[in-house]
């Protein structure tokens, strides 16, 4: 079987994560494809595959996936995983949000204080996701402290740090980036922190010349359960970063 | 003097009006005697041109005026009547404002490809190529036709030893000192041999020995054909070979 | 600055270490950057002289125009040739996006601009006795032109030398239309991107360090070749 | 073609809706590298000048990595300024991290090399004669490099422009030091690279395009001045 | 030729051994009669100054050599026998390879600030900045210390009008014609009346009204104190106002 090139848009911070890495050769080797990673934002990793730049797409922001998929852009999304998102902030934590479970609680903390808060500002699913709960918390945007960046997570985290401040991000970044920055989690754990993985192929009807057949064997390989396993088995840093969920 | 030269042969004048036979004729020619007739070949023809670098000021207007074949001509006039300007307009250097300049089947320009290399004209302070004074000459005999290139290497060393520019074959160009770039200069253009040449000034800065070096270079390229035009303020052994002058004065030229 | 020299040091490892994927990286470097000026330098030279020398109506907007499209974001040059290659734009028949050729036309034109202000300026500044004097002396118009480009060439030089730098250096439309894409359309800026954008920032100085060492190499070359700058005797 | 013309109208209707926010990173932009070219340009020209005219072992090697420091990815810079500025690196205690100081910082380092690189150009091009005349006539030593400056003036201001160009179109550093934060240090690049990450691709053209008109109507401008960039008689 | 001097005034010598009594004695003054006593000003002072352009050719070699106070000195010289360069290296142009070259008070430099203005060299061609003949004039005034010039502004005007270049002030000074340019050169060093004048070649291109102007402006200086020591290859107006010869010749100098 050769699948020839199957072009993958994906959010950075999956690939950034490693994940690929360590999943894509065992595709590659079984069915004689070459898969290339474009890593690039949410919004423009779904902007790709509407355009017919790429074959298939993997991303977290699971409003505009329905959209994308509802337009007729994309067919067959997967969900195949979930990981999910923490709240940071200093060391010394200022806004005393430490051991407030309910992230709108801590979120309503962390502006009451005042608290300096790094947003990503750039329509991410993060972004997206941190909005939403601002609005769960009934806090009017922006408060004193509330800085909006436009950056990536890896970013974000970083300044974050440089000027100690809190920010919500995704587990991936926040392990690989652990030992880089002088933050620890504050809240974690709430059930509205869920981020949900999905693989959708590009509408073969729109664009000629995809490649269909190859895009919908990659969907279905991570589906299958030896890809499951293998995310459950992926480790970062020594924690586990994904839980499988193709079969929920 | 102006009085002097109007009595004497006045062959232009301010109002074109008054032109009925306005080409200059040579009277004391080395080489063909006798005056040429009206069916001698015109290396040039100028008619009604005028010339201003600005709005208010014409700097010179001629109306009429012809260059024959067998005149050499000394092209007089005191400092910035405008002698390198009116070279440099007949060589197509300067753009015609008004009138015309004709050659017998030329039509110098600076850009186009046709008639290269036939009317050449040498700067009043010569721009001398970086590069070795070697190289320097090369680049003429690499412009020349093929047919020519041949020939023209064998006079090169003819031409060096002429110039007295033997031992100087491998110094940059630019170093050069002043008497050596106008002889650089020249043995260009003589290994060019054009149909015509304008010479700027082409013994300011040299010595008696030098003048007499390119005096024979260019005596050798009237030999060969080639219709000279020079100016010059002093008269040495170079302005001896002219037969013909031409003085610019008081907005136009007189032929003497 | 222990952080930097241990940087540095790391930097040179990598370069001396013989890793296949990073010398595939620098390969595409400066494989889609030459390519890419030597395309671009022929039109150029054209230009600039066309610019300095040939008076038409316009001119001096032209000039402007070149000088503003300098000013002109890379990854602008990038989304918008992106968009033309796209499979929904008018190019996507070519299906060029994601290649090194796309990379390679983003880098002419980004180049292009640079180029021709800096050739202009440097066509412009020659002295005008020299187009005469090689004109006068016989030379064909292109023979001519040669000359001229010899009369100054350290201009010349330099401005190939600041182009080949601003397009090795920029990640803008390197990024867009090439997609860093491993052992295909990476090349040493989009990897310190990634490498930044993963935090490992130490790795991404350290292969800007790879670059700096690289360029340095090729620079001290051509002093030799530029004849180490000296003035002009005239 | 057709959303091309959309993109510029959407530009031009940005420009003159007079939205706040917009100017607000319009005027970071250009404060910014105006404020950086102005630092950058005094040193610049003493150091092209030195370059070219004072001969001391090494100076080749200088030019060398002049040149090669152009090649330096902005980010590149960006990243080493951040390492010095960050709060545990030597400069933290300046807390000038993600302000539009440190932005300017990161500019006047990327248009150094260049603005060094070709105003030496512009002064080696100059004929020997003016400066040794300019020192004949009496002059004090600046009054001399003043005047040759003249001499070379469209050489200089080219530089100046391509200098400009450099620094309002360069991102990599602009985001890694500035922050990109709203309102404060989110200049005209990092917007567009924003909106090239969410995929809005026409705002972030759009957003370039205003650039473009505003670097037109500036270079249109010193057009004027330039004096139509003629040749020079000697 | 050689041997005439070398009988007639033999006051340098390739050997320095032979030198005993090595300065130039004007013979001829003008203004001053009478050869100077050994305490005369010197102005200038050579010693053991040794030039080569390239390792292997020796361009010339000065044993010893002084120029005083009230001589005006004609360089002479055939092309390339190394005037400009001498000239050059008096007036610290060029860097000094062998021996030394000493004024009174002041030592030329191309780019310390202190005793600016003081020596002179104008180039074989002249140099003119850009901008107009007002402005290359207005430059010379501006690099004067205050005190002298309100004195430098009044003299402009009398300048002007003595280079006959009152009509050509607004007029852009590297469009001049060739005398032009060095009428408005020998200006500026004419405002700026420095203590010693190097002229290299000041009437090439000059027809011999100019001459006649630019002698009088040299003359002024001379009456003002200023030494001027020129080079040129035709004798002219200019020439006679030399009182001592220098000729440079078979690698050294003779003061004739
Ligand atoms: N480009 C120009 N713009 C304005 N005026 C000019 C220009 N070129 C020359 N002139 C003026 O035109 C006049 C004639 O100049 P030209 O060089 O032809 O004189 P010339 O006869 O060759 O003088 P010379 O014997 O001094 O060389 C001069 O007064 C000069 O100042
Ligand atoms: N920078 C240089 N490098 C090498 N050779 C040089 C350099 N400058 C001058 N020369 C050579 O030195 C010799 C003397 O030059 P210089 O200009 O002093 O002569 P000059 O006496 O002024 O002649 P002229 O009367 O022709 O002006 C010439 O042969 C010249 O080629
Ligand atoms: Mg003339
Ligand atoms: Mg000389």
């Amino acid at each position: 079987e050769d699948l020839g090139i199957v072009r993958l848009a994906t959010t950075t911070s999956t690939y950034n994560s490693g994940l690929l890495d360590y999943l894509l050769p065992t595709f590659e080797k079984e069915h004689g494809a070459t898969v290339q990673v474009i890593a690039v934002g949410t919004g423009k990793a779904l902007r790709m595959g509407r355009d017919g730049d790429v074959d298939v797409v993997m991303t977290h922001a699971p409003k505009a996936e329905a959209k994308f998929v509802s337009e007729g852009y994309g067919i067959e999304p997967r969900g195949i995983m979930y990981n999910d998102f923490v709240l940071v902030g200093p060391n010394n934590d200022p806004a005393k949000v430490k051991g407030t479970q309910d992230i709108t609680q801590a979120l309503e903390k962390v502006s009451a204080n005042k608290a300096l808060f790094i947003s990503r500002g750039d329509d991410s699913g993060t972004h997206k996701k941190e909005l939403n709960l601002w609005k769960q918390a009934a806090v009017k945007l922006p408060f004193d402290g509330y800085r909006e960046v436009g950056q990536g997570m890896g970013k974000v985290l970083q300044m974050t740090s440089e000027l100690q401040g809190y920010t919500l991000t995704d587990r991936g970044t926040w392990l690989a980036y652990k030992t880089k920055v002088d933050l620890a989690i504050v809240s974690e754990g709430d059930a509205r922190l869920f981020n949900p993985y999905q693989v959708i192929q590009v509408n073969p009807e729109r664009h000629e010349g995809l490649n269909t057949k190859g895009a919908e064997s990659l969907s279905k390989w991570l589906v299958s359960d030896n890809a499951q396993d293998m995310i459950d088995n992926f480790r970062l840093h020594g924690e586990k970063l994904f839980v499988a969920n193709a079969k929920d | 003097m102006n009085s002097d030269i109007q009595s004497n042969l006045y062959l232009s004048s301010v109002e074109p009006a008054s032109c009925h036979d306005v080409t200059a004729r040579p009277d004391n020619h080395p080489w063909h005697s006798g005056k040429p007739s009206h069916s001698a070949e015109r290396v040039l023809q100028i008619n009604g041109l005028k010339h201003s670098w600005n709005k208010d000021y014409v700097l010179f207007e001629i109306p009429e005026l012809s260059w024959f074949k067998e005149q050499v001509i000394w092209l007089k006039g005191e400092n910035g009547t405008g002698k390198s300007t009116l070279m440099r307009l007949m060589a197509g250097l300067e753009p015609v404002q008004q009138g015309s300049v004709f050659f017998s089947d030329i039509k110098p320009s600076l850009f186009r490809s046709s008639g290269r290399g036939r009317v050449c004209y040498l700067h009043q302070t010569p721009y001398l190529f970086a590069g070795t004074v070697q190289q320097n000459l090369q680049f003429v005999i690499r412009s020349l036709p093929f047919a020519r290139r041949r020939k023209a290497e064998q006079r090169l060393t003819e031409g060096r030893q002429m110039a007295a520019l033997h031992h100087l074959n491998d110094q940059v160009a630019t170093t050069l000192s002043g008497g050596e770039r106008q002889r650089l200069a020249l043995l260009r253009a003589w290994l060019l041999q054009p149909d015509i040449l304008f010479l700027d000034e082409p013994a300011a800065n040299l010595d008696d020995g030098s003048v007499e070096l390119i005096c024979m270079m260019v005596k050798d390229l009237i030999q060969q054909g080639t219709a000279v035009m020079l100016s010059s303020h002093q008269s040495c052994a170079l302005t001896q070979l002219t037969n013909q002058s031409w003085l610019l004065k008081n907005g136009t030229v007189y032929a003497l | 600055m222990a952080a930097l020299t241990e940087t540095f040091a790391h930097a040179v490892e990598l370069l001396v270490s013989g890793d296949e994927q990073l010398w595939t990286i620098i390969g595409v470097s400066f494989r889609v950057s030459f390519l890419a000026l030597l395309t671009a330098c022929v039109p150029a030279v054209f230009l600039g002289f066309i610019l300095a020398y040939w008076r038409f109506p316009g001119r001096w907007f032209l000039l402007s125009m070149t000088h503003t499209l300098m000013a002109v974001p890379t990854v602008v040059v990038g989304l918008l040739l992106f968009m033309l290659l796209s499979r929904s734009g008018p190019l996507g028949d070519w299906r060029m996006l994601f290649t090194q050729d796309a990379m390679i036309i983003g880098q002419i034109l980004l180049c292009l601009p640079l180029l021709v202000s800096m050739t202009h300026t440097a066509f412009q500044s020659a002295d005008k006795r020299a187009w005469e004097t090689a004109r006068m002396l016989g030379a064909h118009p292109l023979r001519c032109l040669w000359v001229l480009m010899h009369e100054v060439r350290y201009a010349l030089i330099a401005s190939l030398v600041a182009a080949f730098a601003r397009i090795i250096a920029e990640v803008g439309c390197a990024m867009m239309v090439g997609g860093n894409i491993l052992n295909y359309t990476r090349n040493i800026t989009t990897a310190i991107a990634l490498e930044t954008l993963k935090g490992e920032y130490a790795q991404g100085v350290a292969l800007g360090l790879v670059l700096f060492i690289l360029a340095m190499i090729l620079n001290l070359g051509m002093a030799l070749l530029r004849g180490r700058g000296q003035l002009s005797h005239r």
